[in-house]
């Protein structure tokens, strides 16, 4: 089997009283497509936010290429809730923000798209770019950065060629069509040169046609780029067609894991989405 | 002109250009700003000395923590240019014109205000109410060689170190030291409370001198400041008493004075108010009227001065302040003469000897002329020292009377 | 007991003045509570309400002139809301917050043509303006009034704003803007109704502060506008309570410091206190939290 | 406007694609004519400056209007190209103007200067370019400490929290105790000034071309990036912390040469007049200027100093025409009507003059050639 890059461990994340992930424990192996699927509310995106570290969890950890990147132990009354008699378990905290992972190597986008309305779509692909390059504020502004600064144009304007973005490059972002925007929104993720992608329901909001053409999408980005992709989705067809596993949450919590043929079968699967029949 | 025209015609175009194609009612209302500022432009391009006018430039608040103070000041100026209005030089009559700008009391508003006048091309300057300001736009003045003769601004900076800046006013190290006999003199007082506010040249300057004066006097004093647009003064008031201080020597701007003595009598302290020449004001009766305070200030002028000039200039000037209604409202609404308005007066008057004297309106002529100026004014003899003050050796004190709001005179105080 | 009785006068206006910041920063923190808008001019409002006052009692007499500056104000209030907050309602916060400073500059730049920049002084008002001994101290009898006075009104107000049903509109619009007015609540009238009660609170601070120092310029506002709204954060934008509490906290310390000498840094403090609260508790005392969604 | 104009000194049109990487030396090759224009700038100043009488209102307007354009840009990188909403400018001008005046005060006008300090402790005298990099240096100092804990803060919070600390750093700056160094309350003064409208026009240029330049840098992408949205700006890998600091304190740096320009341009420093009200007008030049152009900024302090110093002030004295005055003018009017048109601006035209438009050379060029294009047109038919 091919080699885990993504691992979490017991990832619970509770909001005031509200308990939206709990003790979750996943494994993402390289070179996979994993979806993570789940009714409304299941806890999905919180899952991708505590791996990204947009949120702190309040318990579990999570580790990309077998280093531990979050990591956190409760304080207080949720160390008794979370701990309990395995109080003695020893944690490093591990807390960074978001951009750290993002150099790391796991890429994201937004279940909304979040482009960044006032750039063009050529800057908003350059920003992505913005980290890798080897400059400080001085460099930058007397543009002795210009061999960094070639680069990442060079390398932002192959991507765009790539996406079919190119004609669009000057464009305001906020000014594509729905479906542009997100793929604009994947290359802008692709950009900062990832090994994981995480995709927060790339096909919501498209038709038939465009989901399969989605589809094929990822799984040619997947192949060009090395990539391992994990995504969260509502569209079926789509998650059953490209994914290799698929994780199911259901209140926070998991409640059926394998191949989509297997998760296709699973009664408690049929049971979160269609309701239980007599449920009183 | 031209290049302001068409500065302003590149806007107008950038204005097009910009909301080009959005034809309708923004670029209607944006021709049209873009047309009034064209006419803006005209207007202010207006005025320069021409024909026979000498411009006497007026650098004086009528705004800001020193606006009342200011406007008493103008109209002494004014008063007095409606008594003497033209002036002879070489067989030719020239009419004195007043340029009269607004500094805002303020020392970064202060010396756009002066470069305006500059740029009329004011002879002489009067002003300002206010040391900081005048300091502030001192090198404006200098760098155009227009010389300015200072009216009231009594802190020792201003004329210090430069050849034309006069000032017809006694100054601070003068006035403290008056004051800090006139306190140990009258109250026997061993213990002084200083309160002035931040960032006041004029406040903290003469706080500062009379502390000195104070304590070689063998007194102790406690110092305060306060920050501008403070109007809580209880606290201080409170550690005035709580010091056992026999008097409170606040040299403030009249604004704050009104909120200091009101204070002082709501909270029943009976501490005499002692201040320098700014309490001189109506304002400060007004604030004391029907209270049992005791107050002193310092001044250079008393309103039942009974010299010749003196009382003519207080009888004339309540005539034309009570002819003009809306002069009178500048000067708070009644007719009290101010010490600053006779100062104004004076100074104004020494302007036009020293044009007299010059033969001419160039003011480097008339800078050179002022040197040698003397001139008997209402304010008393006035010739200037190898500085640029005038020689002074006298203060009045004055008290106000709680009762009907005047001031009683208490004393000719001069230094020991 | 010494010490109390050297103290006490700063201690009765730190209370005083207390309860004048928390009449201003009711105003301040129901505005946020449902706008999310720093009203900026709320303290220039107060201003006014002072020349409002001066300008009225110079012809008429008080019975009237004390009304009719409370009607003044509270129009004002409204007025400032429709024209220069309403149309910028869907407009970025930004804008919103500078026309906010600009309703400011324009109230001040007003009152500076009008009165000539000079200070006015206010007129007295019988009974309140007399003087009183506590203890050592002696003071105005405003100064004993504003606390209970104040007090008074929050509980008027807190029960209008729990029971009543444009109250509840009003809370309902503070928890969510989109959603409250999808179930109805029309959204204009209830802005309008928290803009008159602010004005209506500042206009009765106004009459309590200028009694108390007797004069008003064009400038009068700002500070006590600016240390209103650090109560209104200290306490926990939003709350009412809250605000309330930290202008009285702000009001007293403001006079210790000065107890203490530290004059020059009385303004200073509030501000400090300010940022430590923002840093330790950005909330404030009694703020909710909100976590944003992603 | 078309977004293809949205860049001054030329970022991406396909065109420049091949040439825009390259050295300082091709930035300037490429940006030719822009230098020429701003040198002809200085060529128009200063034969104005041989030809206008040099009390001429002009040229305060273009010092004070420089110096304000310089601030306004500064305000701008933070404010409307970073997003962060800070209202400290006047706090950073202080320290700016009080650190340019401290240092180059000249020993022999000490004594006179610190009169209630005993000529001050600080006895020795920096260059004045030094001192004008002190300044900004300073002010950045006091930004990057101050930003620590404040920058964690959202819109309004920060707005206020910033506003808080420049008035504490005004009351520590009237402090007593820091009399031998401050001079307390009182006037800072006889240090040297400029006399050539130049000057300001030069330091205020290459500071903004600095910026200018920071701006359209990855640097400046990425800041524009958090403006528009923090949470997907995190997640293309930029620090938040360290951006939003790396931009309060660059913008204050140069709020700090500003402060130091403002100082040689009154002539005297004071702390008093660096307060709220002083930022406020700084925040409405950049509204009205439009929140996010560089452009916009400029041209705008220029208008607003002209207004308010200038163009305005016949509002403010009493006017007659015959024997008629004119109602309303008086003194307080022309601030009455000023904010009257800021007002209108800010209901009406929320986007300022240029919105986040720049005024480009090829913009202008494009222009130029239209006007050109339609009057030929025109002699054809």
């Amino acid at each position: 089997m091919a080699e885990n890059i993504l691992h979490t461990e017991k990832l619970t994340m509770q909001f005031g009283g509200v308990v939206a992930l709990y003790n979750l424990t996943i494994d993402v192996n390289e070179g996979e497509i994993v979806a993570l699927i789940g009714p409304n509310g299941a806890g999905k995106t919180t899952a991708f936010n505590c791996i990204t570290g947009v949120y702190e969890p309040t318990y579990g950890s999570v580790s990309f290429c077998g280093q531990t990147i979050v990591s956190n132990h409760p304080q207080g009354k949720m160390k008794k809730l979370y701990l309990g008699e395995k109080g003695k378990e020893k944690l490093k905290r591990i807390t960074p923000t978001p951009d750290r992972i993002t150099k790391l190597g796991i890429a994201r986008t937004f279940q909304n798209i979040r482009l960044f309305d006032s750039l063009t779509v050529f800057e908003n692909v350059l920003v992505a770019k913005h980290m890798r390059a080897k400059q400080n504020v001085l460099t930058a502004t007397l543009r002795l950065n210009w061999r960094e600064e070639k680069r990442a144009v060079e390398e932002s304007m192959a991507l765009l060629e790539e996406q079919d973005l190119l004609q669009y490059k000057d464009d305001l972002a906020s000014s594509l069509p729905y479906g542009l925007q997100r793929r604009l929104e994947i290359s802008r993720a692709l950009a900062t040169e990832p090994k994981l992608l995480l995709l927060d329901e790339p096909a919501a909001g498209m038709n038939p046609q465009e989901t399969q053409e989605l589809a094929e999408f990822i799984v040619k980005i997947k192949n060009k780029y090395d990539l391992t992709v994990f995504m969260i989705e509502h569209h079926m067809d789509l998650v059953m067609q490209i994914s290799d596993r698929i994780y199911v949450l259901d209140f926070g919590k998991l409640i059926a894991h394998g191949t989509p043929s297997e998760v296709q079968r699973n009664q408690r699967v049929i049971d979160a989405y269609l309701g239980v029949a007599d449920d009183a | 002109m031209t290049i302001k025209h068409a500065s302003i015609m590149v806007f107008l175009k950038l204005e097009i250009l910009i909301r080009g194609g959005n034809l309708g009612m923004k670029r209607a209302i944006t021709i049209i700003l873009a047309l009034c500022m064209v006419l803006m432009i005209l207007s202010g391009c207006g005025g320069g000395t021409s024909g026979n006018v000498i411009k006497i430039g007026v650098y004086e608040p009528s705004s800001g923590d020193n606006g009342a103070g200011g406007k008493q000041e103008v109209l002494g100026i004014e008063y007095a240019n409606s008594v003497l209005n033209s002036v002879e030089i070489g067989g030719k009559k020239y009419d004195l014109k007043l340029e009269i700008v607004d500094n805002e009391s303020s020392n970064d508003k202060g010396p756009s205000a002066a470069a305006k006048l500059v740029s009329a091309k004011c002879s002489v300057v009067i002003g300002s109410y206010g040391s900081g300001v005048s300091i502030a736009a001192s090198d404006v003045f200098g760098n155009a060689g227009i010389p300015v003769i200072g009216a009231s601004c009594t802190n020792p900076q201003v004329t210090e170190g430069n050849t034309h800046y006069f000032r017809v006013c006694y100054l601070d190290p003068f006035q403290g030291t008056v004051l800090a006999n006139f306190a140990v003199d009258e109250f026997k007082a061993k213990k002084a409370y200083i309160l002035t506010k931040l960032g006041d040249d004029y406040s903290v300057g003469l706080g500062n001198y009379f502390k000195i004066a104070f304590e070689n006097l063998g007194g102790t004093v406690v110092e305060e400041t306060f920050q501008e647009g403070n109007s809580d003064f209880t606290a201080y008031l409170t550690t005035a008493v709580n010091e056992k201080a026999d008097v409170i020597f606040a040299p403030t701007s009249t604004e704050a004075a009104s909120l200091i003595i009101g204070q002082a009598v709501s909270q029943g302290i009976k501490i005499p108010l002692l201040a320098g020449d700014t309490w001189d004001s109506s304002v400060i009766l007004d604030a004391a009227k029907g209270s049992d305070s005791k107050i002193y200030v310092s001044t250079f002028f008393d309103e039942g001065d009974d010299s010749a000039a003196g009382s003519k200039f207080v009888t004339d000037f309540k005539k034309w302040l009570n002819d003009n209604p809306e002069k009178l409202k500048n000067n708070g609404g009644n007719d009290i003469v101010a010490a600053v308005s006779a100062l104004g007066y004076d100074a104004y008057m020494v302007a036009v000897k020293a044009i007299e004297a010059a033969g001419s309106p160039d003011p480097q002529k008339i800078n050179d002329a002022l040197w040698g100026v003397t001139y008997t004014g209402v304010t008393g003899d006035i010739a200037f020292d190898d500085i640029g003050d005038a020689i002074r050796d006298v203060a009045f004190i004055k008290s106000a009377n709680t009762s009907d709001g005047s001031w009683n005179f208490v004393a000719i105080q001069s230094v020991k | 007991m010494e010490f109390l009785n050297t103290n006490l006068p700063y201690i009765l206006a730190g209370i005083s003045v207390g309860g004048q910041y928390a009449l201003i920063a009711i105003g301040y923190t129901m505005v946020y509570g449902i706008l999310r808008l720093i009203n900026f001019a709320h303290g220039d409002i107060f201003m006014v309400a002072g020349f409002a006052m001066v300008y009225l009692s110079a012809t008429l007499p008080l019975y009237i002139s004390i009304p009719l500056t409370i009607i003044i104000t509270v129009l004002l209030g409204f007025a400032v809301e429709r024209m220069a907050y309403k149309p910028l309602r869907t407009a970025p916060r930004m804008s919103i917050m500078i026309s906010a400073i600009g309703v400011s500059y324009l109230l001040q730049n007003c009152a500076w043509y009008i009165t000539s920049g000079l200070a006015k002084q206010y007129p007295t008002i019988p009974w309140i303006s007399e003087s009183i001994s506590i203890g050592t101290a002696t003071t105005k009898i405003v100064t004993v009034i504003t606390p209970i006075l104040t007090i008074v009104l929050v509980i008027a107000l807190v029960i209008l704003i729990k029971y009543t049903k444009i109250g509840m509109a009003m809370r309902a619009m503070a928890k969510d803007f989109e959603t409250s007015q999808l179930m109805g609540v029309k959204i204009n009238s209830v802005i309008s109704f928290t803009f008159i009660i602010g004005s209506f609170l500042a206009a009765i601070g106004s009459l309590l502060y200028f009694t108390n120092y007797a004069t008003v310029t064009p400038i009068a506002g700002a500070m006590p506008g600016l240390k209103a709204f650090v109560a209104a954060v200290f306490g926990g934008i939003g709350s009412i309570p809250g605000a309330v509490i930290g202008a009285f906290i702000i009001g007293i310390c403001e006079n210790i410091i000065r107890m203490f000498g530290w004059t020059t840094f009385s303004d200073a403090f509030t501000f400090a206190l300010l940022i430590i609260i923002l840093v330790a508790k950005p909330t404030g005392l009694f703020g909710e939290k909100s976590t944003d969604k992603v | 406007m078309n977004e293809k104009n949205r860049n001054i000194n030329g970022v991406i049109t396909p065109t420049e694609k091949a040439n825009i990487f390259s050295n300082s030396l091709g930035f300037i090759k490429k940006n030719w004519i822009g230098f020429t224009l701003l040198a002809s700038l200085y060529a128009i100043i200063l034969v104005l400056e041989q030809v206008l009488p040099v009390s001429s209102m002009l040229f305060v307007v273009l010092k004070k209007g420089a110096i304000y354009a310089l601030v306004a840009v500064s305000m701008n990188l933070c404010n409307g190209f970073t997003g962060l909403f800070s209202l400290g400018q006047a706090g950073f001008m202080l320290i700016g103007a009080y650190i340019y005046g401290i240092f180059t005060i000249p020993l022999e006008a000490r004594a006179a200067v610190y009169q209630y300090f005993d000529g001050g402790i600080i006895n020795f005298t920096v260059p004045v370019p030094v001192a004008l990099i002190m300044a900004g240096l300073a002010a950045a100092l006091f930004a990057y400490l101050i930003g620590l804990p404040v920058l964690r803060l959202k819109s309004d919070y920060l707005a206020i929290a910033t506003l808080g600390f420049a008035e504490i750093i005004r009351a520590f700056f009237q402090w007593d105790k820091l009399g031998p160094v401050t001079n307390g309350s009182n006037l800072l003064r006889r240090f040297p000034v400029f006399s050539s409208t130049l000057y300001p026009f030069v330091v205020s240029s290459i500071c903004i071309t600095i910026i200018v330049l920071l701006i359209n840098s990855s640097y400046g992408r990425a800041f524009k990036a958090i403006r528009d949205d923090e949470v997907a700006a995190e997640a293309m890998g930029i620090n938040l912390a360290k951006h939003k600091q790396l931009s309060f304190t660059i913008s204050s740096f140069f709020a700090g040469v500003g402060g130091a320009l403002l100082a040689m341009y009154q002539t005297t420093v004071q702390a008093a007049p660096f307060k709220a009200a002083m930022t406020y007008e700084i925040l409405l030049i950049v509204v009205i200027g439009g929140i996010g152009s560089v452009t916009g900024s400029v041209l705008s302090s220029f208008l607003f100093i002209a207004c308010s110093e200038w163009w305005l002030r016949f509002l403010d004295s009493e006017t007659y025409i015959g024997s008629f005055r004119i109602p309303l003018l008086a003194s307080g009017f022309r601030k009455v009507v000023f904010s009257i048109i800021i007002m209108i601006i800010v209901l009406f035209y929320s986007q300022g003059i240029m919105g986040t438009n720049e005024i480009s050379i090829d913009a202008l060029l494009r222009f130029f050639k239209k006007l050109f294009r339609k009057g030929s047109k025109e002699e054809a038919t």
